[in-house]
């Protein structure tokens, strides 16, 4: 068995994967260069591809992502970076409203193959303006690619999977995961986007999660086949494309649906998973759709709020217990 | 030289026919959502696209008609597009504020006052990234000066030297404001240019072959590695802001005064003075107003925009679909 | 019976009847002054309240909110204009991270009294980048109020409500409802914000609308009660606070739920709904729950191709009809 | 004024001590996150509050515990924060990053670079408004000044000529790349002031009595309706970015030029100047020492933050229910 690698280093390594392979693969981003990233998932690329491959940017996310979309118009396939996934925000005209359109406004004159990868989500105390997990902010836009792997080995093969994709990609790397540790990547690993995992069988309750509250799912689940419930655990990897096949297929057999997501309750992406369970699942529900989602409130600082706030393997081990008793 | 010339002012005749006639049809009903014409600035797009490569990059705003008309686009292609037709520029799915003709260079008009700046940036860093001796020309109003994008664009473009035009079309007014009123320099592009450590350039955005001198002269410092230039062009639009805005907030004599400045009445003279017989610049013009009309008529027989076309072309299979 | 009055009347007479009552409502915004707002929603204000209190600003939306947040929490209680919704994507900073976090993160040190008001929604073929309907880019925010009247009373009712409000409000105008008509406000017209209205009264089926969908759900409940099916509608005027009470309350009675919102499916507000009433309103369900939404695409420009991709009234009515059949 | 000098010294020994406190408790693993030390630009903090009336209002980033404290809250109240302790100056919710004494008008520090301008700006408006003579400061670092809301901020202000003050802390870094790597002009912010037609000041920012005057001669400018001033104060910061960063990237020679210019040494050396015994100095380091580690002790044993605490102040009612 090949030595485990962590999570933080398959991002570099995804990354390294693809610029070896196509020349026009690029990255920029602030402190991306010598540095290797904040968080140090661009480590060894900016000695392995020089400065011209591995651009250190200004605080500047617009001109960032904006510079990054003129070029993946004009032949490159540009990697940028935003450090933190909340600050998505200071750039989000170019997610909602440039990057997503081009090609439909155009009528097909323009494409944007490009990745916008961010660390994205909390339980590490960094407060409320750098702990928001927001993939469903990036779902609210038809146009772009949803990516949030949540194994070292998918980080791999679905940055692969990316950076080859001629569509927008945001791809969410999750500052939770970053030391986790798992297999490796076999060579040449590339996932399709859109396909979800089915990381654990079961046949009493379906869990859906993605990214952090993937290993959540999977300790509720363990603990819960110890009280005789067998909970089935899809990763879903991707919001878009959304595997509704393979939840819909797996809530046929389970009759019963639990959603995990890290965003809060109000506006997460787990509703719309569920209003398509609740529509075209209908008739295999035996119980409520129930979602363990994060309060309604911004991030506290504070361990013992974030606890509070956040979806955890008791909220999820709970809300299937009830169900089960449905 | 003078042919040159004659060229131009076809061309800018032919502009602001076009844009006549996408205001007739407006008020005729038959070009609906909202168009902001460019009439008075041709001078501006003309002159830049005669000093520009075929291959080089232009992002324009929401006021592109002259832009994608100058770098290639046919009346016939832009009225279908305003139109809703099916052969309109972008199948009618992107209307008169998004005209875009790719294939020859000029990559997109945009609505959100100021977004085009970082992508032209983007599109110069490609360029030099790929070798390819092309510039990037971000053309932009006065009243995107203000915006944040414009100052982390130019910004990033002077830190990487890269060989992108940041051309403003000064026409006074952003919409019904004047923009000395929201802005704290006189020049709002060409006076910020320092902030950037970028040179600068001036000028009377109305005279074709001033713009095409001036853009000429960018695009080779550009070309030779020199980095980014501001251009600001002093202009006027003829109309007011939108289709909806009669322009009242603009005082008589200064609307006067720039009408009598008309970049065809000034190319005119020019032609006048370097001794162009009359008849030419007429015959011009009437090959001008034929080839609008028949593009009025091409437009107006063209089949509507086709409505299979409303769930394509989100992704790049062609498709829109985005769940299994 | 008084004479009807226009929506967007409606919008200047909420504002002003709110500026006559406390000298610390101001207003901001482009070209909102002596010309009246690109939509004619802030006509008389400049005239009757003078430059100091209606102020225009430059294009740059960040200011203009950042601003607005900045004077809020010192005493004032601005009322700032970002012209199309779409553009909140050009601050989004301020909506997502700074404007609703700051009472939280400080320990309830500060507040934001303050509204955001915007024209929102499609429909009149203004292209990809100046149609969309975002009332769910806030929703996806704890700490936001998020409105959107579908009347012209109700819009002097929820603005005053909204402006008088101690907690942030992004108030959403529709483009499309400009220039409909309906009886005036009463004077001191105060609504409060999070109580739905139930606009139409049926046994067999709840529709629940916001703002632009609430005459699509009406004209589609009429055209159903031809065909002997009873539609109660629900308009929701406000996303947060939520009235799930009077969903669930209503759908208790009509056991069958259909949603009609304008954003895309994916990531709409309706989804959020749909998984209340999936969870909670289970019980009462007998039928799917369907959502009639917009298709997944940005919002072309052509009539014919916006007819496609909004939703509409014979949309709903199929809908309707299909789960009537259920 | 060697009164005033001593009291401003004293303030920066307590938060030198507070910050070094702070340091020690996160590798103790009592303090959680991250934390950024401005140990080194004690001066811009110390130096500016002391020109600024006790209603003024003050904006900072999350390298703010210098604000804080300079504006009066008390080393416990601050530890207790990143202590997670329900004492903490927000109760545990915000953290180092957003350390906010309102009462002492003190608005908060906020963790997305250049966000606060556009406040402070507002704040000013409000101010104005108001007519109460108060201004608004935001400091900011020199990273910030490539970021869009800078650009708005600084121009919406000139425009409106607001009360308020532009207070760069120019540390030569943004995180770990030199700020002259990402910005084509050599002061970041003052050499900007200039496209918003502002005056600006480049002064020693390490040295607590040209902070004073400086921020004063700006406040006065500002409270008698002559608009805002941009302030860039050279500084640097003696720690990493944050605590995870070893800053390894700087040169040593830089560093120890820095460190031989530690606002403290300076002040100590002025005091020296003007005749007060060191003695006295060093009285006020020992009070500053004992402050700070009664404030450890204070912080240490105060409750931590409570649970309940999670799910109020959303809302101006104190709640968070977003659904009935
Ligand atoms: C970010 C943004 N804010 C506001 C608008 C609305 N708007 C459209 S055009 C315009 C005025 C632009 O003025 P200017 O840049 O001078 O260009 P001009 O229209 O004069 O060509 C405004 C405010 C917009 N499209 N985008
Ligand atoms: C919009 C935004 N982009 C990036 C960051 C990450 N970040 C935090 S501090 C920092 C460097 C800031 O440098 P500077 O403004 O000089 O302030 P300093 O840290 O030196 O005080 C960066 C890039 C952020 N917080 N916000
Ligand atoms: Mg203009
Ligand atoms: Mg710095």
């Amino acid at each position: 068995m090949a030595e485990l690698v962590t999570y933080r280093e398959s991002v570099a390594e995804g990354i390294a994967r693809e610029m070896r392979r196509d020349r026009d693969v690029v990255c920029l981003g602030e402190d991306i260069g010598a540095a290797g990233g904040v968080f140090k998932t661009a480590v060894g690329l900016f000695d392995e591809f020089g400065p011209e491959r591995v651009r250190d940017t200004p605080i500047s996310e617009q001109a960032i992502v904006g510079a990054a979309m003129g070029a993946a118009m004009t032949g490159l396939r540009p990697v940028a970076e935003i450090m933190f996934s909340d600050f998505l925000a200071c750039c989000w005209d170019y997610l909602a409203n440039e990057i997503p359109k081009v090609r439909y406004m155009t009528g097909g004159q323009l494409g944007v193959p490009l990745v916008v990868r961010t660390a994205n989500g909390g339980g590490l105390g960094f407060g409320a303006q750098h702990s928001q997990a927001v993939e469903n902010w990036a779902f609210t836009v038809p146009g772009l690619k949803v990516v949030a792997p949540s194994t070292p080995s998918d980080v791999v093969g679905l940055m692969a999977a990316a950076i080859r994709s001629d569509d927008p990609v945001v791809f969410f790397e999750h500052k939770g995961l970053f030391a986790a540790k798992g297999e490796p990547a076999p060579p040449d690993h590339v996932l399709e986007l859109g396909r979800a995992a089915t990381v654990r069988r079961g046949d009493d309750v379906t869990l859906v999660a993605l990214a952090w509250t993937v290993p959540m799912a999977m300790a509720a689940a363990e603990e819960l086949a110890r009280e005789g419930i067998s909970a089935e655990v899809i990763d879903l990897r991707s919001l878009v494309p959304l595997d509704a096949a393979a939840v819909l297929e797996s809530v046929g057999r389970t009759s019963r649906l639990v959603i995990v997501e890290e965003n809060p309750y109000q506006g997460g992406w787990g509703a719309t998973v569920a209003s398509i369970v609740a529509d075209e699942g209908f008739e295999s529900l035996d119980a409520p759709v129930r979602r363990v989602a994060a309060e309604c409130v911004p991030l506290p600082f504070a361990d013992a709020l974030e606890d509070v706030v956040l979806p955890s393997v008791d909220k999820v081990t709970a809300a299937v217990q009830a169900l089960a008793a449905y | 030289m003078t042919h040159q010339l004659l060229d131009r002012y076809e061309q800018m005749a032919v502009i602001r026919r076009t844009e006549k006639a996408a205001h007739d049809l407006f008020l005729a009903g038959k070009v609906k959502g909202t168009t902001h014409l460019a009439s008075g600035q041709e001078a501006v797009a003309v002159g830049a696209s005669a000093a520009l490569r075929a291959d080089d990059y232009v992002f324009a705003t929401y006021r592109g008609h002259h832009h994608a008309l100058a770098r290639g686009a046919s009346p016939a292609a832009c009225l279908a597009e305003l139109m809703s037709r099916s052969t309109g520029l972008c199948r009618g799915k992107g209307g008169s504020m998004h005209l875009t003709k790719a294939d020859a260079g000029m990559l997109g008009s945009y609505a959100i006052v100021g977004s085009h700046l970082p992508m032209a940036v983007g599109a110069a860093w490609s360029a030099a990234y790929r070798g390819t001796g092309q510039v990037a020309v971000a053309f932009f109003g006065d009243g995107a000066t203000n915006i944040g994008a414009f100052h982390e664009a130019l910004n990033l473009a002077a830190v990487w030297r890269l060989p992108v035009l940041f051309v403003c079309e000064n026409n006074l007014y952003m919409e019904y404001t004047p923009i000395g009123s929201v802005t704290p320099v006189p020049n709002p592009a060409a006076d910020r240019a320092g902030s950037y450590a970028l040179p600068s350039e001036l000028i009377d955005g109305n005279d074709v072959e001033v713009v095409e001198d001036a853009v000429r002269t960018a695009a080779d410092r550009a070309r030779a590695g020199e980095g980014p230039t501001v251009i600001e062009a002093r202009t006027y639009r003829h109309h007011g802001h939108s289709r909806t805005d009669p322009a009242t907030y603009r005082p008589a004599d200064e609307v006067e005064e720039w009408l009598a400045r008309d970049p065809l009445l000034l190319a005119r003279a020019r032609l006048a003075e370097l001794g162009v017989p009359e008849g030419k610049v007429d015959a011009a013009d009437e090959r001008a107003e034929r080839l609008v009309k028949e593009a009025v008529a091409e437009a107006e027989a063209a089949p509507g925009a086709d409505p299979a076309d409303a769930l394509t072309d989100v992704w790049a299979d062609g498709g829109a679909t985005w769940r299994s």
